[in-house]
């Protein structure tokens, strides 16, 4: 027995991408994505110029910076459907301030703070009152889209500062410096999920929050950040976006959780938590983006935009639960 | 109590001298274990029947066969002679009631022993009448609650008594009783014995199964005896003494197996020294104190408190008031991962509610509580987790393929076992181990008992709870027993008997 | 024998909650009637009933779906398209009863297929009702994209009559809804099906063991949830007079927290008809109160959700405090911290 | 300011909404005029139920008369409600088929807007080439705007329509869908806004993009800060304007002259007896017409330079 046990392989037919059972099989996702890249670029001339990637991959890099923290609150098997309404918050925050005078860097901190605050009381009412996330994080929704518009009306269309639309702009190596933010932040994302013992945590807690509890795992703590960081990666991505759209806009980050979770389902992460994975994610955006792309450069009817987003969540987990019955 | 005749009748078959139920040659194995093997014996129509052997013995097995819930591999049951498949009997008169509790929390005490078979008045439900009959069956327990009160508000006494209604009210002519009285108290499972009695008077037969021999001598017309899932024989219930029964379930002499004599450890310095600790409303007043090298048991029926008690010391649910020291050091702090860091080890009662990741390696699985001690600057070093799953694998020798096996596919045993050295990973110095064979077979069951004793031989000390009395018999030095949410007395050494424990845990028999 | 503590009413009847809001209702209107003369009104209690009725029955499927541990998002969409479709049918010439049962079919179709993907294929039931709602938005957006602002209008008048009858300072639709809703309620009171729901949504698995068919009860509540929005769609188009692609627009997430409001949860095995009807008259009260007292709209958010997080947070500690935990381990600064 | 002191409501949805932030102006300006108050009550934001709820709960404060807006035809009962009850309402800004019997409408001609997009655009970009047109599509404004611009192309020039895109009135995605838009045709000659999201999200793309339009002909809908800058940027060539003060402040207007006896606006000897006869003397439309802001007299629309009230 010793004997058969030392020859067996470390790890047998590890998947390409899978990263060792942590994180999730995204080659699928990889693949069909590239598929769809092919296809766009081979049959449309003006798809595949610099302009058009770049511009796709800016819009991805910024949404990218919301999902950042929601992926991880999702693999704990907890979701904050409050993203949309904190980035919308915080961009609008921060835009107020600086109209009322701020400096750019008092104007974002204190707009990420109070993100970070929101995060935490999510959090916090999850873990001790242990309340169902989604239901805690729909009011937590509602309570700071309120906010924001109330924000919103007292800029009454007001543009913001010149300055601070350069924000959006910043370049490094003449790449948006999102793009590269997002690069760094998938490699890493990579590493993390591969080796960082914080991630499994993470994974086991999703898998079974009691396990964790008794293999002396800080559930609480560890959920709590995740809730602060979800809030505050959506925070950064809503300065980005206010930088961009230059001023107060009511409809800012209107459903914007939704396609997170539509992105996150489709880049491998599950509502039964345990599984979530950053770059999974950013494909999933990746895709939308180049999904919409596509029917633009098709003049599609507009309107057919929604049908097909839903129809390709449906799709995605349909295969994924019939396949490896992840269902109740 | 005033009930006579408001107990359902069951009619009485012509062929008196038939048997109602009879195995032959029943054989049922999951997997690796052989979970009963050509078990045969008939049940006499209006007696009432128990089965005895030690866990895993095969009890629940044998009643969930003839419950018609499992399909046996061979063999055949026949109901007053006529030959059934499981599908027969599922449908037909046999009702039963788990060794699991099965109950709904959120509707009422009157719905939960009715469930589906409310009684109706044209399409409406006529609750009139099931409140009423609900609290006369409450009534023979004298169990003092209003049948409208939501279940999810009784102690699990009570709860596991409604379930015993839910199957009398059925009024099956064969009842199924596996370990009822598990939770209940004294009184409670004093009327239970009563409530049998007058079943049987009124033409009811009762297949009953319990740990609790006394009870059995004082119900049973017959008893049978399994043993490793094979049938020992079937007794008539006259001049049987306790030894007799404990003698065949356990097919040898038992006296404290293996265990160092006290005196070794008697000198010890304490590793674990609870006192006076509470949670108010689960248990009071706890006071224990573990040496190194020592193994002390907690036995207590349910309801005890024995089992908040465990999990308290580990801060599942922190206790109230009182004071915990670890190896000599007083712990305030009484979290999970505040106990662990302080050397304290925990093994979950329940393996698939916690303790295992079902779906995920055994290298994760062992190395879920050491993740930190594996990893530099928060990055997990991969060899090691691999190279401690394959220690643990040949230590405790965990049948699997290999650290990529995942629990999903193993037997219960390895299941316990894979929880066991995640448990141990660690290295605690103070170990509190819940149910460390439960639902084992008792060749895993041998070697699980090895490694506590060579933990206990390493130094370590150990704190077992476990509901299996035989076994705490064998495996531990003390055992102290809790009833009614207090350290009730302790017995250890010569005078330590399963009467002597009995008599502590259920109060004066 | 001796004394039994009797079980209050409300707590064998699980409507603690659903009083304390209907309570917070109560005193809502009475505050409204004494600082403003425009409350009792006739016209505000007619626009009150208008608002209701549609909200109310769509949260009757909402709260059946709540009660066995489900939701459903798609329930606006299905409204809008509903509407959209008994509105082509009249324009196609058909009879008003044709048309009626057409928006109804269409919505119980569209349940249909919420229902068959979560009950039998077991995807989440999120996954499914939210991609539902995009695909059904979608197919409105196509469906409309031809028309005229405003869409479909001009109904006969036989059709206009299903939204717009009543009398009295009564709106027909408000009663039809209530008439419903105290159906619904006596139905899961009083008879076995209606219990098997709460049966099935406490602790699916014993259901399950007892012979209570939960696929096909899961299937049959979102055909039913899909109806009822269907049946509000349809009503409200009749009583505008138009269908339009705005009908049921967001209307899913104001139904979820009014059902939320009135005591359901998504945990399942818990809930009440009665708990609906005054989760949505707390929602449509508050808008009102807003109106009548000219205060900036942009608050009323802020306050819905700072009600919904409370009355989660109290729920929670009820729960915490039934299981045996003392408060010091609910509320205390450091819960593991021991006393010495 | 020696005014009737009647209270009108301005009762609808989008109370919020950026574009009718001069519509609030105007509303200002007509209660310092008339001295009489316009109470505003509605939801911020995009919510038909909550708008068609304002104006029946609008009915209920016993108003001299109701302004409200019909994107949709949520609130015709109410309105019809009110008529029947003897308030006045007047719809401004948008009107579906049936406006419930409203005193009148008063606003744009979304068609005749289009038409004059149209003539903008032949007259700044020439009479042929390709153009691609954003907007909210789906919604009527957008699809009568894009009628009418259309239709006048068609009869009175070779422009040829590239493609749509669609900016959901929101602007960052209008961002997003502008540049799919640029990088999908680049060799487009003009680019139409029609909501009042496009032009921000066509400015600002090309911005993203550094892409310079100016030789593009880009004629634009409305007034969002954000475009005027790019007006007086030179990046958009023109924005087509409602006049959204005017409509408000002739909605509190005609209210007046009909409820003010002095002014007698009821009693038009259109019939003997006007209420008797059912005749409604309200004209049955009143349109804004547009105007055309350019670089040249930017400055005089930019919110800092409007006066306040
Ligand atoms: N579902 C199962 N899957 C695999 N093995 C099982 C299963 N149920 C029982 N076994 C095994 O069959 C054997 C008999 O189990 P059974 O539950 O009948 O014992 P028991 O006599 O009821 O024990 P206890 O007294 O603890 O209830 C045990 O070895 C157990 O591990
Ligand atoms: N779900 C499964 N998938 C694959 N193999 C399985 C599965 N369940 C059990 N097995 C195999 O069947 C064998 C018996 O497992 P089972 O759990 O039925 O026995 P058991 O009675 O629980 O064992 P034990 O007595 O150790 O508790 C195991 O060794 C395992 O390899
Ligand atoms: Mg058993
Ligand atoms: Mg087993």
């Amino acid at each position: 027995m010793t004997q058969r046990l030392d020859d067996t392989p470390a790890r047998k037919h590890k998947p390409l991408l899978a990263g060792n059972g942590f994180g999730s099989n995204i080659l699928a996702l990889a693949l069909v994505t590239l598929a769809i890249f092919a296809f766009l670029a081979l049959t449309r001339q003006n798809f595949a110029t610099w302009q058009n990637l770049n511009s796709i991959l800016f819009g991805v890099s910024i949404d990218f910076l919301a999902i950042v923290g929601f992926t991880y609150v999702m693999v704990m098997r907890e979701i904050d459907l409050s993203v949309g309404s904190v980035f919308a918050f915080t961009g609008t925050l921060t835009g107020a301030l600086l109209v009322g005078g701020w400096g750019f860097w008092p104007a974002a901190g204190v707009a990420l703070l109070a993100a970070a605050a929101i995060g935490f009381v999510n959090g916090f009412l999850v873990v001790r009152f242990n309340i169902n996330s989604l239901m805690l994080t729909i009011g937590s929704m509602l309570l700071v889209r309120g906010l924001s518009n109330v924000l919103a009306n007292d800029l009454g269309g007001q543009t913001y500062p010149r300055a601070f639309r350069s924000l959006a702009r910043t370049n490094l190596f003449d790449i948006r410096i999102t793009i590269v933010v997002m690069i760094v932040l998938v490699l890493l994302a990579w590493g993390f999920q591969r080796r960082a013992a914080l991630y499994r945590k993470m994974c086991f807690i999703g898998e079974n929050v009691k396990s964790a509890t008794v293999h002396g795992i800080q559930v609480g703590t560890i959920k709590i950040l995740a809730f602060v960081a979800s809030a505050m990666t959506a925070g950064v991505a809503g300065i980005f976006t206010a930088s961009r759209i230059t001023h107060a806009d009511v409809r800012m980050g209107l459903g914007l959780e939704f396609v997170m979770v539509t992105a996150a389902i489709i880049g491998g992460a599950s509502l039964y938590g345990g599984r979530g994975d950053l770059r999974g994610s950013a494909l999933g955006l990746l895709l939308l983006a180049l999904v919409l792309n596509g029917m633009i450069m098709y003049d599609i009817e507009p309107v057919f935009q929604q049908f097909v987003i839903g129809a390709l969540l449906i799709a995605t987990v349909a295969f994924d639960t019939v396949l490896n019955r992840r269902g109740q | 109590m005033s009930v006579a005749g408001t107990l359902p009748h069951a009619q009485t078959s012509s062929v008196a001298a038939q048997p109602i139920l009879s195995l032959s040659r029943v054989s049922k194995s999951y997997g690796a274990v052989q979970a009963l093997r050509e078990v045969g014996f008939d049940v006499a129509r209006g007696e009432v029947h128990a089965i005895l052997g030690e866990n895993g013995a095969g009890k629940s097995t044998t009643l969930k066969i003839i419950h018609g819930e499992i399909e046996p591999d061979e063999g055949e049951i026949r109901l007053s002679g006529r030959v059934t498949s499981a599908s027969d009997r599922a449908e037909g008169d046999i009702a039963m009631v788990h060794q699991e509790l099965a109950v709904f929390a959120n509707m009422s005490v009157a719905e939960n022993i009715f469930v589906g078979r409310m009684p109706r008045r044209g399409g409406r439900i006529d609750f009139a009448r099931m409140h009423r009959r609900a609290a006369e069956l409450l009534e023979l327990f004298g169990v003092q609650v209003d049948t409208r009160e939501i279940l999810g508000q009784l102690t699990p006494g009570q709860q596991q008594i409604v379930e015993i209604l839910r199957a009398v009210e059925s009024d099956a002519s064969l009842l199924i009783l596996d370990e009822p009285t598990s939770g209940l108290n004294n009184r409670e499972a004093e009327t239970l014995m009563a409530l049998i009695k007058r079943l049987r008077e009124s033409g009811h037969t009762i297949l009953y199964v319990s740990h609790r021999l006394p009870e059995v001598l004082e119900i049973a017309d017959d008893i049978t005896v399994l043993r490793d899932g094979q049938f020992v024989e079937t007794l008539r219930n006259e001049g049987l003494s306790e030894d007799d029964l404990i003698r065949r379930m356990v097919g040898r002499d038992l006296g404290p197996v293996a265990v160092s004599d006290l005196s070794s450890v008697a000198a010890a310095p304490v590793a674990l020294a609870v006192k006076g600790m509470s949670l108010s409303g689960a248990f009071e007043d706890v006071t224990i104190d573990v040496r190194k090298g020592e193994i002390v048991g907690v036995f207590g029926l349910e309801g005890s408190g024995a089992e908040p008690f465990s999990q308290a010391l580990f801060g599942i649910v922190p206790p109230t008031s009182g004071s915990l020291s670890l190896l000599g050091k007083p712990v305030r702090d009484v979290s999970p991962a505040g106990l662990m860091r302080r050397g304290l080890g925990y093994l979950n009662g329940n393996r698939k509610e916690a303790g295992l990741y079902m779906d995920r390696t055994i290298a994760d699985n062992v190395s879920a509580p050491v993740l930190d001690r594996f990893s530099r600057l928060g990055l997990v070093d991969a060899g090691k987790v691999d190279e401690l799953a394959r220690t643990d694998i040949r230590r405790f020798a965990i049948r699997v393929p290999g650290p990529e096996g995942r629990p999903r596919e193993l037997s219960g045993g390895n299941q316990q076992k894979v929880a066991i050295s995640a448990c141990l990973a660690n290295a605690p110095e103070v170990i509190v181990l819940n149910e460390p064979t439960r639902g084992v077979d008792v060749g895993a069951k041998a070697e699980l008992h090895d490694v506590v004793r060579n933990e206990a031989a390493a130094g370590k000390a150990l704190l077992v709870f476990s509901s299996d009395l035989p076994e705490l018999l064998r495996l531990v030095h003390r055992i102290v027993v809790m009833r009614s949410r207090r350290v009730a007395g302790e017995v250890g050494g010569a005078d330590m008997t399963e009467a002597a424990v009995m008599a502590l845990a259920a109060g004066n028999r | 024998m001796s004394s039994i503590r009797k079980t209050s009413f409300l707590r064998s009847a699980r409507l603690e909650q659903e009083t304390l809001t209907f309570t917070v209702v109560i005193l809502l209107a009475l505050v409204l009637t004494s600082i403003s003369p425009a409350f009792l009104d006739p016209n505000n209690l007619a626009s009150l009933q208008t608002a209701v009725a549609p909200n109310l029955i769509v949260a009757l499927g909402m709260m059946t779906l709540f009660m066995i541990g489900r939701f459903d998002l798609s329930v606006g969409a299905v409204m809008g398209i509903s509407g959209i479709a008994s509105a082509m049918a009249l324009d196609a010439g058909m009879p008003v009863p044709v048309a009626f049962a057409t928006g109804i079919m269409t919505g119980a179709a569209i349940g249909a297929f919420n229902g068959l993907l979560v009950a039998y294929l077991g995807i989440n039931h999120l996954i499914v009702t939210l991609g539902v709602l995009y695909m059904t938005r979608g197919v409105i957006e196509v469906v409309m994209s031809g028309q005229q602002l405003g869409g479909f209008t001009s109904f006969p008048e036989g059709f206009s009559m299903l939204g717009q009858w009543g009398f009295g300072g009564l709106s027909g639709i408000f009663l039809f809804s209530l008439i419903l809703c105290i159906g619904f309620e006596g139905f899961m009171r009083l008879t076995l099906p209606g219990r098997k729901l709460l049966f099935l949504g406490g602790n699916p698995v014993a259901a399950e063991a007892m012979g209570i068919a939960r696929r096909r009860t899961e299937f049959w509540c979102f055909v039913l949830s899909g109806g009822l929005a269907a049946l509000a769609g349809v009503l409200m188009t009749a009583r505008v007079g138009m269908a339009n692609r705005y009908m049921g627009d967001g209307l899913e997430m104001q139904i979820f927290i009014a059902c939320l409001i009135g005591g359901g949860s998504i945990a399942g095995g818990k809930g009440s008809y009665v708990g609906a009807l005054a989760g949505v008259l707390f929602v449509t009260l508050l808008t009102n109160a807003f109106n009548l007292l000219l205060v900036p709209s942009e608050w009323q958010a802020v306050v819905i959700g700072a009600v919904l997080v409370l009355v989660l947070v109290a729920d929670g500690i009820m729960v915490l405090r039934k299981r045996g935990r003392p408060w010091r381990n609910i509320l205390g600064l450091w819960p593991s911290r021991l006393a010495t | 300011q020696d005014g009737s002191g009647r209270t009108y409501v301005y009762a609808s949805q989008l109370q919020g909404h950026p574009y009718l932030l001069d519509s609030l102006l105007g509303m200002d300006y007509a209660q310092k005029q008339f001295g009489v108050t316009v109470e505003r009550i509605g939801p911020q934001g995009w919510d038909p139920v909550a708008g068609a709820e304002a104006v029946e709960q609008a009915i209920a404060r016993k108003p001299a008369g109701i302004i409200t807006t019909l994107w949709e035809p949520g609130a015709v009962p109410g309105i019809r409600r009110a008529m029947e009850q003897g308030i006045p309402v007047v719809v401004i800004e948008a009107v579906t088929p049936d406006d419930g019997g409203a005193l009148t409408f008063i606003g744009l001609d979304n068609y005749a807007a289009g038409v004059d997009t149209a003539k903008e655009l032949i007259e700044r970009g020439g009479k042929s080439g390709s153009y691609v047109a954003s907007g909210n599509w789906g919604a009527s404004n957008t699809d009568a705007k894009f009628k009418g611009l259309t239709e006048y192309l068609e009869a009175n020039s070779d422009w040829k329509l590239a493609g749509r895109i669609d900016d959901k009135a929101t602007t960052s995605t209008a961002i997003d869908a502008a540049k799919t838009m640029f990088n999908t045709y680049p060799d487009i000659n003009a680019v139409i806004g029609l909501d009042s999201s496009s032009g921000t999200g066509i400015c600002l793309a090309a911005e993203e993009l550094e892409k310079d339009i100016a030789d593009l002909t880009v004629i634009v809908h409305d007034r969002e800060d954000p475009v005027l800058e790019c007006i007086q940027d030179g990046v958009i060539d023109a924005s087509i304007v409602n006049k959204t003060a005017l409509q408000a402040f002739m909605a509190v207007q005609m209210l007046e002259a009909y409820n003010d006896q002095k002014i007698g606006l009821a009693n038009v000897p259109i019939s003997a007896d006007n209420k008797a006869a059912g005749v409604n003397p309200f004209p049955a439309q009143i349109y804004m017409g547009t105007e055309v802001i350019d670089g040249d007299n930017v400055d005089q629309f930019t919110r800092a330079n409007l006066p306040k009230y």
